[in-house]
């Protein structure tokens, strides 16, 4: 079965071109890019929206992209259950869309954080998760300042199991000093009731070839081989 | 200032008398105010280089000496050919001036121009580095506010254009209390044929000239005017409005641009920069040889009313302008509808060898293509400073503390300790090469994706050393630079510099460039470095007190990894390995972070350069890492030796037993463990290698000397001085090295 | 039927659940900095003033708030809308 | 003498003459294209509201005034600062 996956370029994208090596030269899927305006669902079995700061982020990050077309077309997508990534602006706009719940705001400190951190995977069970241990820690990096998840409906979203990873320590612990931007409950990642779509601050596309990262690790290439093997089964 | 035009239309202008009568006398008749005006820009000091052409002939032609520079000096950027069929191109500008009064923006914009330098070469800029000056830093907002808003202008710009910054370098000193320098430096990556592609010339008739991007407006008449003079030359109100960045049109102007040169129909680009119109009309048509006809009208701006001076003159952000052949218009008009980005076709190249600007039925402007960048020189007075005498005899006191706690007060120092806190702010690992990242290692390293090859860049100098002597400060400056490429595994291949000076009208200060100039070019030639491209700013001089800025050539130096396997890293890595001391120590403490910071001098004597010691340093290093006998490499610089060791312990944790017994031939304490020397490396390499390094040493005549052995405590014990033996915590050095900043800033 | 020109301005701001760290900042620096100890509270938010063709002010007004909405120029979640002025252009 | 609390109101922006992407993209990038073309401009800022305690309006707004200066809450090389309100806190 060929797969075929979508990474939409909006203006001002700027980790597109770094998802498209990722997925076509190191997980090796075909995998097109496609300028915002031009996009049409059909053709594909999943789409990514990439980090990058989308018009901008003025006036809020993602907001302005989240009234593209493209969006439309990928909500078709959310309905019949096709695997969705946000990777960090591309997660704000998947917010600003509603196709996740809550929010995004101004890191604490007011400023831009670009560094490694340690995440715990909470939730296996999502198209891009279920290739991870339940509780392993990953090593990726984060570069945002618009990443202080916020929600009214906590409770809400620990009950659905909708909690996809916490920023934690180099022990798999959820610390305050873990915590880089200040979200609530350490949340770096979340993803919508049906589990189809999946949005994080993190980068897993730059966390996916060992020459890139500090410790070796290829943790960001579990995303999309999750991906693979949640399109190959078809259900989740 | 002399005044132009006449009855009420006068102008003041910043051209001399000389050169108003030659304008005369080229044109046979009274220049309009909107040619008066772009005379005035082109003649300036920022556009002309009319101080420092003179020497900077000094610089070789390197596009001819070595064949695999593609483009030199004159350029927007040098480029070079590091094969695969790719190429680099890289320059370095400074935005002091406008930093000085608005850092934030000031600092955006210079991002902003520096990355349309590297885009008209027609590749994909991938990379930025920054070296600021600032005053001291403790107890000081002003400095405080600068340096914040500084970094922050350049996260903001980088960030959301999706380019790297990959490294840079800081120096707080009081000297640039009232005048900050703001140097940025772009790399950018394409094929050889993406850049054949896009020549900064019209060199043909009948091509349409499009000009793309942001709209024109009153915002930023006369940037270069303000670049060419000191800040308190120009009262409040003379200054113009600092322009706000835009990085978000500006990434859409990467992408259309590139898109647009792949369509092979684009003929030739530039972008505007200080000058504006002018400054692009003159050179695209003066360097084609050929000439142009010019529609005002067509020329979109953003407040209705502007008349041809302010066009002309108008330095707007965020725009390029491109030569376009007849048949591809229609298809690069599409790229740049695709992209929504604004454009016009705003005339046509001919023959004439002139320049046409015509409003409605006006004929505004109507020069020789040429009159406008050929501008003259000025020659200047050089003298050497009397004061430097005092400074070079200055003595070092006896250390009036004990040296552990010297250690500890350096590696506090805002010179020395790490820079976290500002490349945090960047993203410096968009695009996915940053192999050697921020902090990792000496110099930025990116892969090159598609090839098994890297890159590596550095960039810096010790204002402090130049201070005391420029000729011997920028050739350190250029040793610890290259030393930076060599200690992560890279050969140089190619310098661009900037050269941060006061003001050029006065001896002193021109004496400090003319020296500069030299001692770069007498070490690249020695060293066979190619000169590919700088840039001059001057007037950094305070008015009220008539002090300049210590001398500040920055040096930015691009190297070539060939392999994955030969990229070498900073971390000790294993107990047990040996620490070797590459080079000589010499006492030269002038001009040293212990001499500031422990005695308050800024005397004494400074480093020299020996570029036979160097270039046999560099072939042994070379020759080690043929044989894979390296494990991890630092150079040494401010601070000295011990501060080098310790930086290198910190990511493991491992410390060392240091005896340094065998160094100390007739130096004090201090000046051994202090000392500046440059050319020096801490090399880490396996035991049972020993002979056979020692005996390649000995081939190469470099001085080698093991000086330890890494140990897992996580402290560093010294003995072998004329002093007692005593240790040092990795923990607590380590501390102090990470929160120095972010305690003074956050605080 | 004739259109005249108007000026909103309009703030949003983060609901206080979501926190400020913006007015945050500003109250901590003014707090380290003597003298300013008059000042009990910093609240920040993004001001935007829009120019529009409309029959009337109350006309104005409805548009933009129904654009505000509409195009979610505030996070419901976490921002309120605030319209502060609205005048006829001059 | 009796002090009493006091609420100012205001803003600070980029300068008339110079450019605002900010507005610029949300009136062209989210506004005009979803069909509200009845805007004709959109300039964005910083909005602060302060509560101080202070004898009077007058003073209230000098002080404020005076501590944006200090506290570089803007520069004025770029931006203007606006007191869009100074009242009474109830
Ligand atoms: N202004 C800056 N911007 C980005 N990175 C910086 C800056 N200043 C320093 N760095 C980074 O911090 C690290 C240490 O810098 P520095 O102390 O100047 O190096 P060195 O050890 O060669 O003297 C390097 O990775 C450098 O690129
Ligand atoms: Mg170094």
């Amino acid at each position: 079965m060929s797969i075929k996956i979508a990474v939409i370029q909006f203006p001002g994208s700027n980790c597109d071109l770094d998802t498209l090596h990722v997925l076509k030269n190191v997980v090796d899927i075909e995998t097109n890019l496609i300028w915002h305006n031009d996009f049409k669902e059909t053709e594909y079995d999943g789409v990514i929206f990439p980090g990058g700061f989308t018009f901008g982020d003025y006036l809020r990050a993602g907001i302005i992209a989240a009234h593209s077309p493209a969006l439309d077309e990928a909500r078709i997508m959310l309905r019949d259950g096709r695997p969705i990534l946000g990777i960090c602006n591309g997660f704000q706009i998947l917010i600003e869309a509603e196709f996740l719940p809550g929010a995004l705001l101004k890191n604490d400190s007011l400023k831009f954080i670009c560094k490694w951190i340690n995440l715990i995977v909470e939730n296996n069970k999502t198209s891009f998760t279920n290739k991870m241990k339940l509780g392993g820690v990953l090593n990726m990096p984060i570069a945002h300042g618009e990443g202080r998840y916020f929600t009214d409906n906590l409770k809400e979203l620990e009950e659905n199991d909708q909690i996809v990873f916490r920023y934690v320590n180099e022990t798999g612990e959820i610390t305050r000093e873990a915590n880089p931007n200040g979200a609530l409950e350490n949340i770096a990642g979340i993803c919508n009731l049906e589990q189809n779509c999946v949005g994080l601050m993190p980068h897993p596309e730059r966390a996916s070839e060992p020459i890139l990262s500090p410790k070796g690790t290829t943790h960001g290439k579990l995303f999309f081989e999750s991906m693979i093997s949640f399109v190959k089964k078809g259900v989740l | 200032m002399p005044k132009v035009g006449k009855d009420n239309n006068e102008l003041k202008v910043d051209l001399t008398q000389k050169e108003i009568k030659e304008i005369k006398e080229l044109l046979k008749r009274e220049p309009s105010l909107t040619e008066w005006g772009m005379f005035d820009v082109m003649h300036s000091e920022h556009c002309s280089y009319k101080s420092s052409r003179p020497k900077l002939k000094l610089f070789e032609d390197a596009e001819k000496n070595y064949d695999y520079v593609l483009a030199g000096p004159g350029q927007d950027a040098g480029v070079i050919d590091i094969g695969d069929g790719y190429c680099l191109a890289f320059r370095i500008e400074s935005h002091n001036h406008p930093s000085a009064i608005e850092p934030y923006h000031g600092a955006a914009t210079g991002i902003g121009g520096i990355i349309r330098d590297i885009l008209c070469m027609g590749v994909r800029p991938i990379a930025l580095l920054d070296p600021l000056r600032f005053g001291p830093l403790k107890n000081n907002p002003h400095s405080q506010w600068l340096f914040k808003y500084v970094v922050k202008g350049i996260a903001d710009y980088g960030n959301c254009t999706g380019i790297p910054t990959i490294g840079g370098e800081i120096e707080f000193d009081k000297s640039f209390e009232s005048n900050c320098l703001v140097n940025v430096a772009c790399i950018g990556l394409g094929t050889i044929e993406d850049f054949k592609h896009a020549p900064s010339k019209a060199f043909n008739f009948g091509d349409y000239v499009i000009l793309m991007g942001g709209a024109t407006g009153r915002d930023g008449i006369h940037g270069v005017t303000f670049a060419s003079r000191t800040l308190t030359e120009m009262s409040e109100a003379d200054r113009p409005a600092v322009q706000i960045g835009d990085p978000f049109t500006k990434k859409m102007i990467i992408e259309a641009t590139l898109e647009a040169i792949k369509t092979g129909y684009v003929r030739g680009l530039k972008d505007l920069g200080g000058g504006g119109l002018s400054c692009v009309l003159s050179e695209l048509t003066g360097d084609g040889g050929t000439g142009a006809t010019i529609d005002m009208e067509k020329i979109f701006t953003r407040e209705p009313d502007m008349n041809s001076f302010e066009v002309m003159l108008s330095e707007s952000q965020e725009r390029m302008a491109f030569i376009v052949k007849p048949e591809g218009l229609e298809t690069v008009l599409n790229v740049f509808k695709k992209f929504e980005m604004a454009h016009a076709v705003i005339g046509k190249t001919d023959d004439s060898r002139i320049l046409k600007v015509n409003d409605g039925d006006n004929l505004v402007v109507n020069l020789p293509a040429v009159a406008l960048s050929d501008s003259p020189t000025i020659p200047r007075k050089e003298q050497r400073p009397k004061i430097l005498d005092e400074l070079l005899a200055q003595e070092t006191p006896e250390p009036n503390l004990e040296l552990e706690k010297i250690i500890y007060e350096l590696i506090s120092s805002v010179n020395i300790c790490s820079k976290k806190w500002v490349y945090q702010q960047y993203d410096h690992e968009v695009g996915i090469r940053s192999v050697v990242k921020c902090g990792e290692g000496d110099s930025g390293v990116l892969r090159i994706i598609g090839t098994n090859k890297f890159i590596a860049a550095s960039v810096g100098v010790n204002s402090k050393h130049c201070y005391l002597d420029p000729y011997e400060g920028v050739k350190g400056g250029l040793v610890e630079v290259c030393g930076n490429v060599i200690a992560n595994g890279a050969r140089p291949l190619a310098m661009v510099n900037c050269c941060n000076f006061g003001n050029p009208e006065i001896p002193e200060s021109f004496w400090y460039f003319s020296r500069s100039v030299k001692g770069m070019a007498d070490f690249c030639k020695e060293l066979k470095i190619p000169i590919v491209g700088g840039n001059v700013s001057f007037y950094n001089e305070d008015e009220v007190t008539k002090t300049a800025i210590k001398a500040t050539p920055i040096v930015m130096i691009v190297g070539l990894i060939e392999g994955k396997e030969k990229i070498i890293t900073l971390p000790f890595k294993k107990v047990g390995n040996d620490i070797l001391l590459i080079g000589e120590t010499k006492a030269e403490l002038g001009g040293s972070e212990y001499h500031s910071v422990i005695h308050n001098l800024e005397g004494g004597t400074p480093p020299k350069v020996n570029e036979k010691n160097i270039k046999a340093t560099w072939n042994f290093i070379f020759e080690l890492y043929k044989n894979d006998l390296v494990k991890a490499n630092h150079d040494v610089n401010k601070g000295g030796l011990v501060i080098t060791i310790a930086e290198m312990g910190f990511k493991n944790n491992i410390g060392a037993n240091l005896d340094l017994s065998d160094c100390l031939d007739n130096l004090r304490d201090d000046e051994l463990l202090f000392s500046e020397s440059v050319g020096r490396f801490i090399l880490e390499t396996e035991p049972d290698q020993y002979q056979k390094i020692m005996g390649i040493a000995e081939q190469f005549n470099v001085s080698v000397k093991k000086i330890g052995v890494l140990i897992s405590a996580p402290k560093i014990t010294i003995k072998g001085l004329k002093a007692m033996s005593f240790g040092l915590k990795i923990a607590e050095l380590k501390d102090l090295y990470d929160s120095t900043i972010p305690n003074i800033m956050e605080t | 039927m004739l259109q005249k020109e108007y000026i909103v301005e309009l703030v949003t701001e983060n609901k206080i659940k979501a926190r400020d760290p913006t007015g945050e900042v500003i109250m901590k620096d003014l707090l380290a900095k003597k003298g300013y100890d008059m000042v009990t509270n910093v609240r920040s938010g993004q001001y935007l003033r829009i120019s529009i063709k409309s029959k009337n002010e109350q006309e104005a007004k409805e548009t933009i708030i129904k654009m505000c909405n509409e195009l979610r120029i505030f996070n419901p979640v976490t921002q309120n809308l605030n319209v502060l002025n609205v005048k006829k252009k001059n």
